[in-house]
């Protein structure tokens, strides 16, 4: 029961999701959270081929980092949310049509 | 050797016994069964002690501070009133259940919740003895700093869900304190790990011995600053006084729990005082040696070849001893915390991050880096071995 | 016996918490679900033994970046349900039926792809499934592959969060005028 | 008995499962055992005794923000520097102090330089750094 494909789809239906919140959602926070979705299904999937296919640990590595760079992608978009918020009053990504303020 | 529970028992002769008649009992391999019923029956012994602890600790806080301020105290129901707890207890479930109608129902249901689960869960790598643990982790501190900090999104929680203006200010205070002190409670964790080489509590612990100078904390001047850093912070991150700002009365009602009532306030309560019991508990792995017992009485062996006694009962003596001298040293900690409330006034909110980022941070990653420094050049060897032994060479080259 | 338990559990928990993160329309009760699918994927990541990593999503997730979403909620005028001076909604709805359909849309052909590309894996999987070995801590294997072989990694790596923490903290900051 | 490697989770379950079962055991037994009788002003938010003036979900300060933003940035640092501090001792016995004390040392400063920048610009203190965002 437990093998390789039952990760796989599990981290597939995260990876699809995410993708779907992506898209759906209008709220720049929820994206954010589709996309801390999307990269908890790509960690997952390093782990799994890690512990199924070849057995040594980079996949780990690979999974540590991601959740490194989620982490700094959660806060730098954030503060980008929070600092459009302040400028626009609205958290609407089609608000978001302006490089400059 | 992982020492978890079960390990401990399956090197009992009746238990391997007991497993092999279930197993032909059943039909079947009856190990996994019987695992699962042992940590079972030690995570609900443990679940009660916790809440009686917790429960008493309510109690204790109302003797103490009674007896700092020369009153009475609770003195009603039972002998000297320590059955006040349990009234308590009878009372808040008695008491009528109010959900402020413009509050998240969800949320506010939810927020007591995660509150009791990050504090239960840490109880699972707590090292009570040498025996009594109920899992070793390999990642024990660092698994009981993640969960935790659940209870920094339950205090959040109840602040957002229940709609009022005091419980949203208690929130997010309580939610931006409980994260900022846990910055240098991590590292000054670090800074142990790694002179221990190890990230389970059965490391940890194993690294020290039964007396003091064989303890963490008198280890090296940077654990000793360690020690402090970690217990101050520990202090902020379970909201007691004088970090009690999510809470403070004078300011903010009752902050994040203003708009509790009954059970679900009782909650909030008991996983506060669970919680410093765990933080405690942790200073005491540690830094004072955790189970360890002077003399190396804890594993029996003293019981057993030397006074002959029975395997079984030796080695439970030994565990009896490991665990007074956990909660010995465990109990004088909450003894401290609650000595710290009663005795300090309030920090303001400004002092508070003062404190964490301008001091308690840089002051840890400092001692990390003499941490690392003393690892590398010492190799990690204790002050006490340091001077005994260069005085030892100062003897040995006076004569 | 447990293995298949704890397996069940956290896949239970990630799917359906997943499931609840697309379907509910409220940012904050989607962040809450957003935790339990965090804590499934810790749960996964532990029934294949990597124990480390385990811990590591429940402290940086379920610790940080979902508190950090909190206030960020919270920040954005929380769930306060009003026009701005703009006259557009400040919070905007999760979603319309438009924007439904376009993702469902994509997704589904997505989805297709996906299983395409990926069909011969199961029947591949007699093949992969053997490579498994014990439940031995992945910790000092970590920590000496950060320190041996990915030291670069882990260096830049500290660079990266000293770039995120100073450029976030300047965006963040609200100008002084 | 060679206990099997999974099993060292089985207790967590088992605690968070005693949680979930404590929440909702003390609620079900108090729908029993307590009165129910609620009215318009119970159920209102306490304000003093005033009625609530609007809701409470409000905005607030961006400081809350930068606080938790450098939290999670110690919070990652420490998820990459437990590892390598457990292994900083067998490193140290073979001999590799010195190289694994350097990396480990230019880490803290990379990031340690941060929390300098952030001390600089003011962000730790609580009450002048900023003035209150004018609205344009």
């Amino acid at each position: 029961m437990i093998s390789l494909p039952s990760y796989l789809f599990i981290s597939f239906l995260l990876f699809v999701a995410g993708m779907f919140v992506m898209i759906a959602r209008k709220n720049i926070v929820a994206i954010l959270l589709g996309i801390e979705l999307i990269l908890n299904s790509a960690a997952l999937n390093f782990v799994a081929y890690t512990k199924f296919v070849n057995n040594n640990l980079d996949g780990h590595i690979m999974s540590l980092f991601i959740i490194v760079i989620a982490a700094a992608e959660a806060a730098v978009g954030l503060a980008i949310v929070i600092r459009f918020y302040q400028l626009r009053e609205s958290v609407h990504i089609d608000d978001a049509t302006q490089l400059q303020s | 050797m992982n020492s978890t529970i079960v390990s401990y028992l399956s090197q009992f002769e009746g238990y391997q016994k007991f497993v092999s008649m279930a197993s032909s009992f059943l039909g079947s391999n009856a190990s996994g069964y019987i695992t699962f019923l042992v940590f079972f029956l030690g995570a609900f012994v443990i679940v009660n002690v916790m809440a009686l602890i917790g429960g008493l600790g309510t109690y204790a806080e109302r003797k103490i501070s009674a007896d700092l301020q020369m009153r009475q105290g609770p003195n009603r129901v039972g002998p000297y009133g320590i059955l006040q707890f349990l009234a308590d207890g009878v009372k808040m479930i008695m008491k009528e259940d109010i959900i402020p109608s413009a509050s998240d129902k969800f949320m506010f249901t939810l927020a007591p919740l995660l509150a009791l689960l990050g504090v239960l869960a840490t109880f699972a790598v707590i090292p009570f003895s040498s025996g009594l643990m109920l899992s070793d982790l390999n990642v024990g501190v660092f698994y009981l700093i993640g969960v935790s900090s659940l209870v920094g999104v339950g205090v959040f929680l109840a602040g957002y869900s229940s709609n009022s203006k005091w419980s949203m200010l208690g929130g997010m205070r309580g939610a931006s304190q409980i994260i900022s002190y846990e910055v240098p409670v991590t590292l000054s964790i670090l800074s142990i790990v790694l002179l221990a080489g190890g990230m389970s509590f059965g490391t940890l612990v194993n690294a020290q011995s039964g007396f003091p100078h064989e303890w963490f904390i008198l280890h090296n001047p940077f654990t000793f600053i360690g020690f402090f850093v970690y217990f101050i912070g520990a202090l902020a991150e379970t909201n007691r006084a004088p970090f009690d700002l999510p809470e403070a009365e004078s300011e903010l009602v009752s902050g994040y729990h203003t708009e509790y009532t009954g059970m679900r306030f009782a909650f909030f309560a008991l996983a506060e005082y669970m919680e410093v019991f765990v933080v405690c508990g942790v200073a005491a792995a540690l830094f004072l040696g955790g189970y360890k017992v002077p003399f190396d009485l804890g594993d029996g062996a003293f019981f057993t070849h030397t006074l002959h006694l029975p395997e079984f009962i030796g080695k439970n003596i030994g565990q009896v001893l490991e665990l007074g001298s956990f909660f010995t040293k465990t109990l004088v900690l909450y003894y401290i915390v609650i000595w710290i409330r009663w005795t300090l006034p309030r920090l303001r909110v400004d002092q508070l991050m003062t404190l964490c980022w301008k001091y308690l941070t840089p002051i840890a990653l400092f001692n990390l880096v003499g941490c690392a420094f003393w690892m590398y050049y010492f190799e990690g060897k204790s002050l006490y071995v340091l001077l005994f032994k260069s005085a030892a060479h100062a003897a040995g080259a006076g004569h | 016996m447990f293995e298949q338990i704890l397996f069940l559990l956290s896949a239970t928990a990630t799917i359906g918490f997943t499931v609840a993160v697309v379907g509910t329309n409220n940012l904050m009760h989607a962040c809450m679900y957003l935790l339990g699918t965090l804590f499934g994927v810790a749960g996964l990541y532990a029934t294949i033994g990597a124990d480390f990593l385990a811990a590591t999503q429940i402290v940086v997730y379920a610790g940080g970046v979902v508190i950090l979403m909190l206030f960020a909620i919270m920040l954005t005028g929380g769930a306060e349900d009003k026009k701005n001076r703009f006259g557009i909604e400040k919070i905007p709805s999760m979603g319309s039926t438009k924007t439904y359909i376009v993702a469902g849309a994509s997704v589904l052909i997505i989805a297709m792809i996906v299983l395409k590309m990926t069909a011969n894996i199961h029947t591949a999987n007699k093949d992969l499934a053997v490579a498994s070995t014990g439940n031995e801590s992945t910790v000092f294997n970590i920590g000496s592959l950060l320190l041996t072989d990915h030291i670069l990694a882990f260096e830049i790596s500290s660079i990266l969060l000293l770039g995120a923490l100073v450029g976030a903290a300047i965006i963040a900051r609200p100008k002084r005028n | 008995m060679a206990s099997h490697g999974l099993d060292v989770y089985m207790p967590i379950i088992i605690l968070m499962a005693f949680a979930v079962i404590m929440i909702v055991g003390a609620l079900l037994v108090g729908r029993i055992l307590r009165p129910h009788n609620p009215n318009a002003l119970k159920e209102s938010a306490y304000e003093c005794g005033e009625e609530p003036i609007g809701i409470a979900w409000s905005n607030f300060n961006v400081r809350f923000y930068v606080v938790s933003l450098i939290f999670i940035i110690f919070d990652v640092e420490g998820a990459l520097m437990f590892p390598v501090a457990a292994v900083f001792k067998k490193f140290a016995s073979i001999g590799l102090g010195a190289p694994v004390f350097a990396s480990f040392v230019l880490f803290i400063l990379i990031l340690f330089s941060g929390v300098i920048y952030c001390w600089k610009k003011g962000d730790f203190d609580w009450v002048k750094s900023y003035r209150i965002p004018s609205s344009k």
